[in-house]
């Protein structure tokens, strides 16, 4: 069930330049069904900014109640959010959507978990489920520069990583769609840019994939119509998907992206 | 004693706050946060004659105390909204007033003469105000004579009551009011989007694949409640007031104003208990202010101290 | 290098920010924050023929990301204004755009003719969008016919050139745009103020003394760049854009909306500094986006991409 | 000279029902004039509310340079003010307007101070600086109720204290001007609300007085017009003064008011 909850915030740290990985308790952990899932963040009890903040669930801890948000500080409300400190509360409305798949996997198989710069956080928590149940993972993540680069530590305890960086700072110079080339896997679960993502689906369409998309919400559980994309079996008429409330996770093949 | 209870044509409210046409879709979503018996009435999203798919995407934008959106009244259609969102709304004891769109004077008529029929639904508000449909659109809600005409056929094949809901992009909105009062309509709602645009700092392009999209929100309040006080004194209409309404205070500057009931979209987007909320805030501001009943504040604002209901405080 | 000044009609400006009129009264006060040559240009407050005092008192409120005012054009009258206010001014090495108002068209005609005669006064604002007049001034600021024909009158006496103030208050600004073109016009600022009210919980009477009032500050950006965005590609006048500007960002979008200047008002009142503060980020911003000079920006938002000047990022 | 100044809360306190004590260190302290100047805060530094709020200074230690206001928690801006911590730093444009004028008496004569409400504050610096020049004070307070009631104390300590309260719940009841009849004195220096002003030129226009005005204001600096009212030789005419710049404090009889 959806719940609107005041959080208190646990830690908030700056991990990479305008990255920010920010914890906070509550008891709407105890409803997230996938990784994958988001939350809607109000960063203000006032007028500005206005719009909650659609931001993924990174990692979260049943036991403790607590989830983790991985975000890039970028416009006012970003903004305003990286200046908040622990002890404070703040304004959540979540788990919201449909999350990435895990079961969609059997053991032994390999699955290949492609992140592009903030589509890297909710690829953490399905990492840790899915070699939780015994699936050997392999990430490939992208970034812009090497100061932008976040979590390949904590991804490689999980499993092989790798990272590209499209000026070459770090890692392998361009995108993650060079890495893979060399890759053996079983399923792809990707989130990030939407040319990655096409780039993705364009390759690989042999493969089973899961794609994370991203759009600009309003409500953010599908009452405003805002952030529809059509279905890819009707791609020009009126059958459409929603990516609050029926993604933001998609097979692909499903939605046009 | 119930201090909220309102009597509107075709409509008997036990509160006057509603959730916007738009902002609220056809109840399911909000239903997961209350019970939507709470609620005075519910607008339902705009229907049209055909399913519609609406504009491409992004189709919202925020602005400095409001958002522009450009949905381009993406709907299931006529046909669907009659045999699964209407009868799924009839489990609530609460009155429908449907938002009927089209791009031609038939369509109108087709989907109210149509949609009227449904039990549940107690009242039409005719949306002739969409800043976002290319086609025609415009001419109905900004040329009195155009408003005029499609209200009297409305009204002609229409079982409920008609509210026409007025755009404020207009020179003159009381000229508006009164052309579709002239026309037979039951009441107006009011007001419906700014026109409004933004850019984006590193394209330089529109946020909105539209390009311009409707202002909503705390922003255009002041707007709003300008012409819902210039409007309530020009006609003998009701008025369900709406624009950028967030709270109890709100709700009674609308009152003020000139509105008889209030309808809240944008809020619901930032806080999904909104509606509830002012609902249960309500009686107690009324009761700090002095005042018996709610419709006792309607019109303060331009009705002279001898028409004032007598006020305690 | 200079990547800021801007040619318009009788504007030479080193930088493209000025001063609303109406905002920044004469220039004085704000003299005592900055030195007023940092400014691209100053729009002195509306002058007439004879000294007005403007309506009673409250005359302003606040409103959600905007304010509402209800001055009335108080001002100390042509005669003052070209020997005090003028000549005061002149020690300052800035182009003076002179906001020009009246009630009837001979009004406007007197004080153009004699104070376009002023050595520092380098262009006239004709102010045909004041809402706060009850006389008249509506009409010039919505009626396409009688802008033009005020316009072309203005400008038969005028020594310098002539922009016209757009009011947003209009269902069809391109028309008003084209009329005023016709007219003559040379250049066009916008917009002037919505129109709007707030009305007080305690009272439920309107906060304004006027009861109505303009509505300015953030919450009327998107209306702005909008119309401007709509303006620029129909007309080929250049457009002094204004309407809550507060940051070197707000400028931008701006300039991509079609504006060759932009005015900042109601921002002075939170800031006095922000005009200069404005003026110092706007290199560092457009260094930032990969833009050599501010002209670059200008219309980028409806530009097709064979028209835009090379832009590095 | 009018400064515009991130100042330091030392200390926030409220001192009776819903009315706030507020002290800041400021260099602008230097620049302050007489007692009745006040200053503009921006309460947030955001969109909301977006206007700054005009509070008059109601002491202030040059020494230290800090400076201290009270003000009434009423609506959006006060309310986020009276959130605010000491350690935070407050937006403040000041100081403004001209004061009372302290030089106006004689040592050995006595001045009567009427303060009504959130009048009564900038009343304190004066009835400071009129005994440190051998003025004899005696103040006169009016209130709502009993909770309403500040500062009688620190005023018990310059000279004579009446405090009315209009629900008769402290003091006497009534208001003010019923305390002042059986009162003799030299001149009246009084800031309230706008009847009391009037009443009290009405009933003392034989004396030397001066009454501190209170307007809506936009620019607090006398550029935008908000803030005017007509001067009392020229009641419909164009002349006018500006509440901001020309007052807050006027000589009686001067203005319309
Ligand atoms: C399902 C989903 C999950 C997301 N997860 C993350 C995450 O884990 N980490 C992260 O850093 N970012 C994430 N994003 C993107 C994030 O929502 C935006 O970066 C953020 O809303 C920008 O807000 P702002 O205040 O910084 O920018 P502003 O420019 O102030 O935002 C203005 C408006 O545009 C919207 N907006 C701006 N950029 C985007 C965007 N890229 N996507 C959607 N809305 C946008 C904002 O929500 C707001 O309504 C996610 C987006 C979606 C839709
Ligand atoms: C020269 C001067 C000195 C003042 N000194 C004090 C003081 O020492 N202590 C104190 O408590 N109050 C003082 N006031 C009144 C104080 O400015 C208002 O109470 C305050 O602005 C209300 O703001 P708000 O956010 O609580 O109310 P809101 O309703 O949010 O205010 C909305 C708008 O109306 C304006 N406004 C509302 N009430 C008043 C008012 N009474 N006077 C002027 N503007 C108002 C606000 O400034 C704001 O622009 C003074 C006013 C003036 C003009
Ligand atoms: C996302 C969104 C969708 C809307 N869709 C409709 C619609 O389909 N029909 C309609 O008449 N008004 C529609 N509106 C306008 C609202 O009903 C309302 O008139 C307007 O938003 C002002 O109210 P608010 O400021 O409380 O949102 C929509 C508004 C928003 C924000
Ligand atoms: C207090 C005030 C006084 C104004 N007076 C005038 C005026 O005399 N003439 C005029 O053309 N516009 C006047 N305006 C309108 C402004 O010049 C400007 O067009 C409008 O405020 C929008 O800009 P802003 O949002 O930056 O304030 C006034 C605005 C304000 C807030
Ligand atoms: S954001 Fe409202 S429907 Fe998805
Ligand atoms: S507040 Fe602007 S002139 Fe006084």
């Amino acid at each position: 069930m959806i719940q609107k909850e005041l959080c208190q915030i646990i830690s908030q740290t700056e991990i990479a330049d305008d990255i920010f990985e920010i914890t906070v308790k509550a008891s709407m952990v105890s409803q997230i069904k996938a990784p994958g899932q988001f939350v809607h963040i109000r960063v203000a009890d006032a007028l500005d900014p206005l719009l909650r903040r659609p931001i993924s669930i990174s990692s979260f801890n049943s036991v403790k109640g607590q989830m983790t948000m991985i975000y890039r500080r970028d416009g006012k409300g970003t903004t305003k959010l990286s200046e908040m400190k622990p002890g404070m509360e703040l304004d959540i409305l979540g788990p919201l959507g449909n999350g990435f798949p895990v079961e969609e996997m059997e053991i032994g198989e390999t699955a290949l978990l492609v992140g592009g710069g903030i589509g890297v956080p909710p690829l953490y928590e399905l990492s840790t489920q899915l070699i939780a149940r015994g699936i050997k993972v392999i990430h490939v993540l992208g970034f812009q520069t090497e100061s932008a680069v976040f979590y390949e530590q904590e991804f490689l305890k999980n499993g092989e990583t790798y990272v590209a960086t499209v000026d070459g700072t770090y890692g392998t110079k361009g995108f993650v769609t060079d890495v893979i080339e060399n890759l053996g896997f079983d399923a792809i679960y990707a989130c990030g840019p939407t040319p990655m993502l096409k780039a993705l689906e364009r390759l690989y369409s042999d493969k089973k994939m899961f794609l994370s998309l991203e759009e600009r919400m309003g409500c953010g559980i599908g009452a405003c119509f805002a952030c529809v994309c059509h279905k890819a079996d009707d791609p020009t008429g009126f059958s459409y998907k929603k990516v609050c409330s029926d993604g933001p996770v998609f097979r692909a093949g499903e939605v046009v992206i | 004693m119930n201090r909220l209870n309102v009597e509107l044509p075709g409509l008997n409210l036990k509160n006057p706050i509603m959730p916007a046409s738009g902002c609220f879709g056809f109840g399911r979503e909000y239903s997961q946060f209350y019970d939507l018996n709470e609620l005075g009435a519910i607008m339902i999203k705009a229907t049209t004659v055909e399913p519609r798919f609406g504009n491409p995407t992004p189709r919202v934008a925020e602005t400095d105390a409001g958002m522009l959106n450009a949905i381009g009244l993406q709907n299931p259609g006529l046909e669907k909204v009659l045999s699964e969102e209407l009868p799924w709304l009839s489990q609530f004891d609460v009155p429908i007033i449907a938002n009927v769109a089209g791009s031609l004077e038939e369509d109108y008529v087709s989907v109210a003469s149509e949609i009227s029929k449904a039990a549940n639904v107690h009242a039409l508000e005719l949306n002739i105000s969409c800043p976002n449909v290319k086609t025609g659109g415009i001419a109905f809600g900004t040329i009195p004579e155009v408003a005029k005409r499609l209200t009297r056929k409305v009204k002609e094949v229409s079982k409920v009551p008609v509210y026409v809901k007025l755009s404020p992009n207009v020179t003159n909105i009381v000229e508006m009011a009164r052309a579709v009062e002239e026309g037979g309509a039951d009441g107006l709602t009011m007001i419906n989007t700014l026109v409004g645009m933004r850019l984006d700092l590193k394209t330089g392009r529109p946020i909105l694949a539209n390009n311009t999209g409707g202002l909503s929100g705390p922003a255009i309040k002041p707007v709003a409640i300008r012409m819902i006080y210039e409007v309530s004194q020009a006609v003998s209409l009701p008025i369900i007031g709406m624009g950028g309404v967030q709270s109890a205070e709100d709700v009674i500057e609308y009152f003020y104003a000139g509105a008889s009931a209030v309808a809240v979209g944008t809020a619901n987007f930032v806080d999904p208990f909104v509606c509830p909320t002012i609902i249960e805030e309500l009686p107690v501001l009324l009761e700090k202010l002095g005042f018996e009943h709610i419709s006792e504040c309607k019109g303060r604002s331009w009705k002279k101290h001898g028409e004032l209901t007598y006020h305690r405080a």
